[in-house]
């Protein structure tokens, strides 16, 4: 009985957030406006956070909002604000060659599905869910350090470090110029030489 | 000599923001503390349910003097009306039937809306016929042409709400001491 | 907790990755071309998760932590490849991705 | 207009009590309006200072519920006119009286606004109402501050005037 | 409705988390304030629209309302879409770069007390190789407004 | 505001240094006597206005004016012992209706003084009607710009060399020169439309070394009607004002 | 089983099908309450009265003019019925959606705060139950906020974006990168936190502080992080360089009029509420009474008595108080010559009365409980299901009023400050942020880290 | 706008104007800046919104019915304005005023920069977001306003001055009040100093923003506290004292650095000056008459006008023709809050002025503005527009 409450909840939850994200990652296919586009993005991102969650990965969801929708999207709508002119100017949104290229994926959707079918996926009862009480000993597993054994990722912990270290370096290495010149020798008033001569 | 204003030289416990921010808050406070405690700490009028409390002589609508007998006293010299750097007093002139007054003002209005109550005209009347001490500065209204005061309306005042009714614009040419001034004033026992 | 058919979530995730495609190849305009990228790689995390659910026990975590790095990558590459966009598109005036041709110079 | 030192605009009205009960729409929306004016203070010279007079402790707009004071017109109720409007100023006034958004209320504060007070010369205009309509007008150069609180209040009474029903009958 | 876990969960402290919730304990409470958050602005909102096309009419617009404020004047120069500084960009970046750091370390915190003196080392080593990002970042004066 | 004895506006923002000289923080110096003032600048020819019983007013003459003003301004600025560092301001005098004048229609009042010395002069320079220019001196005072441009605003006399010589009280559609005596006080002029001010803005731009690739598009609204219609219709108005002429002619004397 | 007796059999699942809807419609219950603080509390730290003149008329007081509260009605009802203005522009859906974000996030986050410790219960099926003092139980509830707040952001950037005015779009760009920047100071000052509990439950964070002491005392600098963070991401002064008025007129909203204008306001405070329940949350024990080690849930069940007593005593002579000030400011109006003296002498007396029965009625409550109510003869500490489920009810009652009081407490500190200080300049917000903040908040948490391990 | 800077990079600028409907700009100024990001590159600044034809508008009336307009310039001290112009006429005619005359037109003098300055920091303070101040400071404005309408029957346009001396003597009781609202406005700028002085925020947002150096101040022709805070120690009531200024003990207020945060202090600083002034000059305050004798400027006694005919004809041609000064130039000056307020006066002996040119102190102060805003943030602009006092009244007069 609450079982089947609980199945029925599930099937209609993770339709609904499909259905979600379907319907808006088709409209980021459509959009006008990058904008548009963005917040299609994000909708997405929160359907399949809620399907993450509704799969038992509570932890990945809350970051996928966290990261995903609330960090990486929003430099995203940054930049987009930044720009300002990023109006697609065509005025039919796809031209004859983009309509070809979008049809294309749709017959790798076509050979993908057909393997998926193929397999049989049998749902494993003893998969752990993967809230933070799981994930977090999982990820410091620190019985790996030298002298233990197990697994952990705590070296990928560090390598994090490193490509955000990376990333950012590298995108200001890429924005330097035009942040240096954007870096006006304004002054405050100067002083006004030859204007007055007050005494010397 | 000169002061110098002193450059803001923060110790280290004004830098950290949180001490200078209670001290504010302390003061503010205070102040809220008071408002709530003491019944009449904070000023506030009571506007429309309390009248202002003007001093008599504050620069308000203006109202013109009457004669013992209840005209005008003015005699339409002109006066005030040229006096007015806003030029919103229009009088009309007319004969007088009382011989002993050339003329009177057949037409005496006001613009309020155009006055700047800077109390030129009755600085400038000669016969203190008309003053400023009605204490109705509050002129609001919807309609423009309520403005516009004319004679009678700037007559329309009670005795009663003058008690200082003083005896100096009585002693005023059209006053109802003005004879008995005159004399005074012509013996030198005028005061 | 286990209500929903795997092979349902990968035809998602599959679906989601073909739109994602077609958002990259069809569109000119960059920041949708990046969009795209980024819902390709979401509909792969979900996969991962998806699959996940068939492994035993702690084995299960792994499908749930690839995800975890995948996204931390996916920032990276939002940051870098932003700042690709903005080091290009200034002076010019548009994001058309076909503009971007002399990048290869 | 009133005259009287005080002015008779507090009388307890009784259509409020009957509005309730009968619970006419009506005078809800006027009983919200009249008790919200938020206002717009373009103020230009000499009567803006005696406006902020009206904010200050000894007069307090607040009361009225009017302290709120917006400077974005899409937000303001009411815009009180308090200065000089020269031609100079007067597309900008009547661009932010076009941008309130319905609906809105003005006060004519001032010998200036309301008639161009003494400045009878080549760049002021003779009164606001050139540009807009009034709803309010105060004299006085500048007009006290108990002269705004009385404008709201005669204001706040022209709200309570306010009937929709009649007006769409009329409107049709 | 009778399952053992119906609005449970374990009690603070009490020994190995038990399986989870169910799907009920989550979604409900969820659902019903989603739909409240939406209920609400939408309800004040639809009421807004009717209400202001009663009480106002439809037509009471005029072409300078529809202009965007500017100061009040009539004229304006440039519209707002025009470019921002780059800095915008930058500040999202490094936020986007710290979130992700942060991200990182609450599974670190919360395995913190599990762990030894070596959760602490992994932590200076991550923030060391932030840190550099950083101070790179300050250098170029990236973090300066002027 | 171009640059100011060919240095930048700008300086570095942040060198802000104490810039205090010795005598600005002293009593001020006693200065010169007007007859000292006079005699110091003798060689300009100026001549001392009769006009001007309580300071000290020197003339200088339409003809000279031309080519003396600058020379003139520039010593007084940079003389050791003048030191007029400060213009306080410019004020025009038309002579249209003045009693018994002879002489240019209008004059120009520099009006200067010393911050180290305790001693004003100040310069009338006299201006033809038909032929009213005069130097500018914005790069010698940089106050001068803005009341150069006032002066050209209400008086209507051109400063040649002025950078932006645009009027500064009155609204750019303005006609006249509104302190003429031959201009009707009441002579209303509406303005339609306010200026965008785009030129000003760029010209900005270019003096600090900017180079203007695409200005910014100008959307103008709806310029203003002549008059409101609901204020029109109730009549309220036009409201003559009291004629004080009038009165006086009604009442007499 | 018919649906009264399925009603009898679990009042517990009732109480959990309810209270999603109760909390926020509580919450939405102090919103006016804060506008009051805000603009009366406005008026007393000015020495000024602050709006009190609006009423609504009534049969015996004939006008309840309730301190000026009456406003917040008419506030509304004048939103609501103002004009419905959309500037045209490409994006009005964003125009439309953007103020509902805020006022959906912050409906949202409630959910995810304890307002009581969980009540144990014995379900119909003979086991023991826990109904959680959170409306969403998840173990990473600190977590979700945090997503939740990052959402927030969007509704300054839509709304900025889709106004099409220079100021809205210099205000929001202002307001979302500061949010955004103090965002991670906020992520990074709570981490000491919850480094040292160990969890990321809100109520074991609250239940660690019942058995250890506040947060607010293990981690003074995270909390002082904190409050700045939450100031700045609830755009309050010091930090309201995005509406800064003086400088881009209304900021992001400049251009937002009637109920859309509203719903960023009620967004605004929804939020000031929110962030006052986590800095007593974290910081101030939550729903627990005192500071002390061993004062937790368990001791106020034992002592339920004592603890309503002392909860009580003082609230009722506040109400008394309260009483006097409204009756001194009534003999102040005895005094005056008003027009609307006698209105005002009624209506006042009927304060005055109200507020002094209500609190000898507190008075009296908190002597009776003190005197009757004793609690631990009947259960004992750790032992919670000897209570009867009263005990456990009152107590969540109790403490759910705990919760509000402290965060009303802060809440009163976000409107004292903003009428105290003036507010930053917008990089020197950026350079508080990135340069000061966060630093502090990286050697506290390192600090913190170390002297976890080393106490240990 | 699209723009290359000086280093050939293109550049985009943000247009927006500030003002004039604009809560910084007081309704009449406006700046026309392009930003990049929050910085103002480059600023035009834009007066005359509220040009009302001053000058235009004495050359109609009589030198009397100045007085009025002369109230409207600087709105926030009418009185100094009045007393600055009644004083350059009566240089014309060569009078002294009577002693208690100057005494009194030295305290009322004192007490208008008391309360200009205080309009000044309060506003200057709501622009930086610290809202409280402003009623702190204003409850006590309107207690000296309480004073002026017992003293002139007005609150803010006293016009208090007649040519020739007062518009009326001071009321009895007058010194008392006066005593006490200095002991109040003491107490007043003692709060408010306390509330920001060490206020590290309010610091960080004054401290070294805006700065004019003393050369570009003195080249601006600037005045005033503004010149005074830019480091020059110059004040017109020390450097060319009239009415016995001298003669009292006060000392000027300069700053170091010529910041918004020096102009903000100088003004407080200057209000306790200038109440040591007051106490001073209401020490000094004997009985008098507080008009001249001279049948030439002053309205004859009311009681004489009544009674006596000369008398009468006199005020008929006073009030007629009002006062005739001698044919002539006269320029003279006074000390006003924000600096040396000049009245340029051409007489042609008639009845009317024949041109009256103001030379108002704000004036250079907003010649100045937009160069000083160039470099610094969108929100100096604010604090800074409120430290340089701009009184549209005066500046477009
Ligand atoms: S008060 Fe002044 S403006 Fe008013 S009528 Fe009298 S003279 Fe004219
Ligand atoms: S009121 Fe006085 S001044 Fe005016 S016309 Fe009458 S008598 Fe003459
Ligand atoms: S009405 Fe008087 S006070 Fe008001 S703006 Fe005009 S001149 Fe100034």
């Amino acid at each position: 009985m609450p079982e089947n409450i609980d199945h029925l909840i599930g099937t209609v939850y993770f339709g609904l957030f499909a259905l979600a994200a379907l319907l808006c990652s088709a409209g980021l296919l459509m959009s006008r406006h990058p904008l548009n586009g963005a917040v299609y993005l994000i909708g997405v991102m929160l359907s399949i956070s809620g399907i993450y969650a509704l799969l038992g990965s509570p932890f990945l969801g809350v970051i996928q909002i966290l990261v995903y929708a609330g960090a990486i999207m929003m430099l995203v709508v940054f930049v987009i604000m930044v720009l300002n002119q990023a109006q697609d100017h065509r005025v039919p949104r796809f031209d004859r060659y983009s309509i070809l290229g979008a049809l294309m994926p749709l017959a790798l959707l076509a050979a993908v599905v057909q393997a998926l079918h193929a397999q049989p996926m049998p749902v494993d009862p003893h998969a752990l869910r993967g809230d933070i009480a799981a994930i977090a000993p999982a990820m410091f597993d620190l019985s790996a350090m030298p002298g233990h054994d197990g697994h952990g990722y705590y070296l990928l912990f560090e390598l994090i470090g490193v490509l955000l270290l990376v990333a950012v370096v590298a995108a200001v290495m890429l924005a330097k110029r035009t942040l240096e010149s954007t870096e006006t020798p304004g002054g405050a008033m100067a002083e006004a030489h030859g204007a007055t001569h007050d005494g010397h | 000599m000169a002061k110098v204003v002193a450059r803001p030289n923060l110790t280290f416990w004004e830098k950290i923001y949180f001490v200078e921010i209670f001290k504010g808050l302390a003061t503010t406070f205070g102040h809220a503390k008071k408002s709530l405690v003491e019944a009449d700490h904070f000023k506030t009028l009571n506007y429309p349910d309390v009248p202002p409390d003007l001093p008599r002589d504050y620069r308000a609508r203006h109202r013109l003097m009457k004669r013992p007998d209840g005209t005008p006293r003015c005699v339409a010299c002109f006066m005030c009306s040229t006096a007015c750097p806003a030029r919103c007093i229009n009088i009309v002139a007319e004969e007088s039937p009382d011989h002993h007054i050339e003329k009177r003002p057949a037409k005496f209005e006001i613009d309020l809306l155009l006055c700047v109550f800077c109390g030129f005209c009755v600085e400038a009347c000669p016969c203190d016929a008309i003053r400023m001490d009605t204490r109705q500065a509050v002129l609001a209204g919807d309609n423009r042409r309520d403005f516009v005061v004319g004679r009678e309306r700037m007559m329309d005042w009670d005795p009663k709400d003058y008690p200082l009714e003083d005896i100096q614009s009585q002693k005023a040419p059209g006053g109802s001491l003005h004879a008995k001034a005159l004399e005074e004033f012509k013996s030198g026992t005028y005061h | 907790m286990t209500a929903i058919d795997p092979f349902h979530v990968q035809l998602l995730a599959a679906l989601l990755f073909t739109l994602g495609l077609m958002v990259v190849l069809a569109r000119r305009n960059i920041f949708l071309v990046l969009m795209g990228v980024e819902l390709m790689l979401n509909a792969v995390n979900l996969s991962f998760v998806g699959f996940s659910q068939q492994l035993p026990g702690a084995q299960s975590l792994w499908g749930q932590l690839t995800p975890l790095f995948t996204i931390a990558i996916a920032a990276a590459e939002a940051c870098v490849g932003l700042a690709m966009v903005i080091c290009i598109t200034r002076g010019k005036d548009t994001v058309d991705s076909d503009a971007f041709a002399d990048m290869k110079e | 207009m009133t005259f009287k030192p005080v002015p008779a605009a507090v009388t307890p009205d009784n259509s409020m009590g009957d509005a309730f009960i009968t619970t006419r729409v009506d005078a809800v929306i006027n009983w919200g309006r009249r008790n919200s004016l938020w206002p717009f203070p373009f103020g230009t010279a000499c009567c803006a200072i005696e406006f902020m007079g009206v904010v200050s402790s000894m007069f307090d707009i607040s009361r009225f519920g009017a302290e709120l004071v917006r400077f974005s017109p899409r937000q303001a109720d009411l815009i009180i006119i308090a200065g000089t409007v020269t031609y100079k100023q007067a597309p900008v006034l009547r661009r932010i009286y076009e941008q309130m958004c319905e609906p809105k209320w003005v006060i004519s504060a001032g010998a200036c606004a309301t008639s161009g007070g003494f400045y009878d010369c080549y760049c002021t205009v003779p009164g606001i109402d050139e540009i807009i309509p009034v709803d309010i007008y105060i004299a006085g150069c500048p007009p006290r501050p108990e002269a705004f609180l009385e404008a709201i209040v005669q204001l706040q009474n022209k709200i309570e005037r306010e009937n929709r029903v009649e007006q769409k009958a009329v409107g049709a | 409705m009778d399952a053992p876990g119906t609005f449970a969960t374990s009690a603070p402290a009490s020994g190995p988390t038990p399986p989870g919730p169910t799907y009920f304990d989550t979604v409900y409470p969820l659902t019903v304030l989603i739909l409240l958050g939406l209920a609400i602005p939408t309800l004040l909102m639809t009421v807004n629209i009717f209400a202001s096309r009663w009480v106002h009419g439809t037509r009471n617009s005029n072409p300078g309302k529809l202009e965007p404020y500017e100061s009040g004047l009539p004229v304006s120069v440039g519209s707002s879409g025009e470019k921002f500084s780059i800095r915008f960009y930058l500040i999202a970046m490094l936020f986007l770069a710290f979130d992700i750091e942060v991200a990182f370390l609450y599974p670190w915190a919360y395995q913190f007390k599990s762990g030894g003196w070596e959760m602490v080392w992994l932590l200076v080593v991550f923030l060391v190789l932030l840190e550099v990002g950083y101070l790179y970042l300050y250098k170029k004066g990236a973090l300066d407004w002027e | 505001m171009t640059s100011v004895g060919g240095v930048p506006y700008h300086s570095s923002k942040n060198d802000i240094v104490d810039t205090a000289k010795p005598w600005m923080r002293e009593a001020m110096k006693p200065g010169l006597t007007d007859e000292q003032l006079v005699s110091a600048l003798q060689l300009f020819g100026l001549r001392r206005d009769t006009k001007d019983r309580w300071n000290l007013t020197l003339v200088l003459a339409a003809g000279d004016a031309r080519s003396k003003l600058r020379d003139l301004v520039s010593f007084l600025r940079d003389d050791q012992s003048l030191r007029m560092n400060t213009l306080l301001d410019i004020s025009a005098i038309d002579y249209l209706s003045y009693p018994n004048h002879r002489g240019p229609r209008f004059a120009l009042v520099y009006l200067f003084k010393s911050l180290e010395f305790r001693h004003r002069v100040m310069i009338k320079v006299e201006v033809e009607e038909d032929d009213a220019r005069l130097p500018s001196i914005h790069d010698l005072y940089r106050i001068a710009d803005w009341t150069e441009r006032e002066v050209w605003d209400q008086m209507g006399i051109v400063f040649t060399g002025h950078p932006n010589l645009k009027r500064i009280l009155n609204h750019h559609e303005f006609v006249g020169h509104p302190l003429r005596k031959d201009y009707p006080c009441q002579k209303r002029q509406k303005l339609s439309i306010n200026d965008p001010m785009v030129d000003q803005l760029e010209a900005r731009l270019r003096e600090l070394g900017y180079t203007v690739v695409e200005s910014g598009e100008v959307h103008l609204g709806k310029p203003i009607a002549a008059k409101h219609q609901s204020a029109a219709e109730q009549g309220q108005v036009d409201r003559p004002r009291a004629k004080s002429e009038g009165a006086i002619g009604a009442g007499g004397l | 089983m018919s649906v009264i007796e399925w009603i009898q059999a679990h009042p517990y699942q009732i109480a959990g099908l309810i209270l999603p809807i109760a909390i926020p419609l509580i919450l939405f219950q102090v919103l006016p309450l804060l506008v009051l603080l805000e603009r009366r509390g406005a008026g007393f730290i000015q020495d000024r009265a602050g709006p009190n003149r609006a009423y609504i008329p009534a049969p015996f007081i004939k006008r309840i003019r309730g301190f000026g509260i009456i406003y917040t009605m008419t506030d509304l009802v004048k939103l609501v019925f103002k004009e419905n203005f959309v500037p045209p522009f490409a994006f009005k859906s964003f125009y439309w959606a953007a103020p509902a974000i805020p006022v959906a996030t912050g409906l949202l986050t409630p959910a995810l705060l304890p307002w009581f410790a969980p009540i144990p219960f014995v379900n119909s099926a003979h086991q023991l139950a826990w109904l959680n003092g959170t409306l969403i139980t998840s173990n990473s509830g600190l977590l979700l906020l945090f997503a939740l707040g990052s959402l927030t952001v969007y509704g300054v950037v839509l709304g900025s974006w889709s106004s099409n005015s220079k100021y809205s779009l210099l205000g929001g760009m202002r307001a979302s990168a500061m949010m955004i920047s103090y965002e991670v100071s906020m992520g990074l000052s709570v981490l000491g936190m919850l480094l040292i509990v160990g969890s990321f439950s809100l109520t074991d964070i609250v239940e660690w502080q019942g058995s250890h002491t506040w947060g607010i005392i293990v981690q003074p600098v995270g909390f002082a992080l904190f409050l700045v963070s939450m100031f700045a991401e609830c755009n309050r002064n010091p930090f309201d360089v995005a509406e800064g008025e003086s400088e881009i007129v209304g900021g992001f909203h400049t251009e937002y009029a009637g109920v859309k204008f509203m719903m960023f306001m009620t967004g605004e405070y929804l939020h000031v509420l929110v962030a006052s329940a986590l800095l007593a949350t974290i910081y101030c024990g939550g729903y627990q009474l005192l500071p002390i080690p061993g004062y937790d849930t368990a001791w106020v069940k034992a002592n339920l008595g004592l603890v309503l007593a002392i909860l009580l005593v003082p609230t009722g002579a506040l109400l008394l108080f309260a009483a006097s000030l409204v009756n001194g400011r009534r003999s102040h109006y005895a005094k005056t010559n008003s027009v609307d003296r006698d209105l005002r002498l009624r209506e006042y007396g009927v304060y005055v009365a109200a507020f002094a029965g209500l609190g000898l009625m507190m008075l009296a409550g908190a002597v009776a409980a003190f005197m009757f109510l004793k609690t631990s003869s009947v259960g004992a500490p750790g032992r919670e299901l000897l209570y009867p489920g009263w005990v456990n009810i009152v107590t969540a009652v109790v403490q759910f009023h705990i919760v509000i009081g402290k965060t009303l407490f802060f809440a009163l500190i976000f409107i004292w400050v903003r009428w105290t200080l003036p507010r930053f300049r917008y990089d020197q917000i950026m350079a508080l942020g990135w340069k000061v903040m966060l630093n502090i908040a990286l050697v506290n948490l390192l600090v913190t880290a170390i002297l976890a391990k080393a106490i240990k | 706008m699209k723009v290359l800077t000086r280093a050939n990079e293109p550049q985009d600028l943000m247009t927006v104007n500030i003002g004039p409907s604009h809560p910084a700009t007081h309704g009449t100024l406006r700046i026309f800046a392009a930003l990049d990001g929050e910085t103002i590159e480059a600023a035009a600044c834009e007066m005359g919104y509220l040009h009302r034809g001053f000058e235009k508008m004495v050359e109609q009336g009589t030198y009397t019915m100045v007085l009025p307009y002369t109230d409207r310039l600087n709105y926030c001290s009418a009185m100094i304005n009045n007393i600055g112009f009644c004083k350059a006429v009566e240089k014309m005619f060569n009078v002294t005023v009577p002693e208690r005359c100057i005494t009194l037109r030295v305290v009322l003098m004192e007490l208008s920069r008391i309360i200009d300055h205080m309009v000044c920091v309060c506003t200057n303070l709501v622009d930086l977001g610290a809202l409280t101040n402003f009623w702190y400071f204003f409850n006590t404005r309107e207690e000296v306003y309480k004073i002026w309408e017992k003293l002139c029957g007005q609150r803010l346009t006293n016009t208090v001055t007649r040519i020739g001396g007062m518009y009326r003597d001071a009321y009895v009781g007058f010194e008392d009040d006066v005593r006490k609202v200095l002991t109040r406005i003491e107490a007043s700028v003692a709060e408010v100093r306390g509330l920001v002085e060490h206020n590290k925020i309010f610091i960080d947002r004054t401290k070294d923003v805006c700065v004019v150096s003393a050369a570009e101040a003195i080249s601006y022709g600037w005045t005033g506290p503004c010149l005074r805070a830019s480091g020059v120690d110059r004040d017109l009531r020390k450097d060319e004292p009239y009415y016995g200024y001298e003669t009292y003990q006060f000392d000027t207020v300069v700053g170091t650095t010529g910041d918004t945060f020096d102009r903000i202090m100088i003004r407080m600083y200057e209000i306790l000056e200038s109440v040591s002034i007051c106490r001073q000059g209401l020490d000094r305050l004997k009985p008098g008459p507080v008009n001249t004798a001279d049948a030439r400027l002053s309205l004859p006694d009311r009681d004489h006008v009544y009674h006596d005919m000369e008398a009468l004809i006199n005020s008929f041609k006073l009030i007629y023709e009002g006062v005739r000064p001698p044919p002539g130039e006269c320029y003279d000056a006074v000390e006003a809050a924000n600096g040396e307020l000049g009245f340029h006066i051409v007489s042609d002996g008639g009845t009317n002025p024949y041109r009256i040119k103001v030379r108002p102190p704000c004036f250079t102060q907003y010649a100045a503005f937009g160069g000083m805003l160039e470099g610094e943030m969108l929100a100096d602009a604010a604090a800074t527009l409120g430290s340089i006092n701009i009184i549209a009244g005066e500046l477009d007069r």
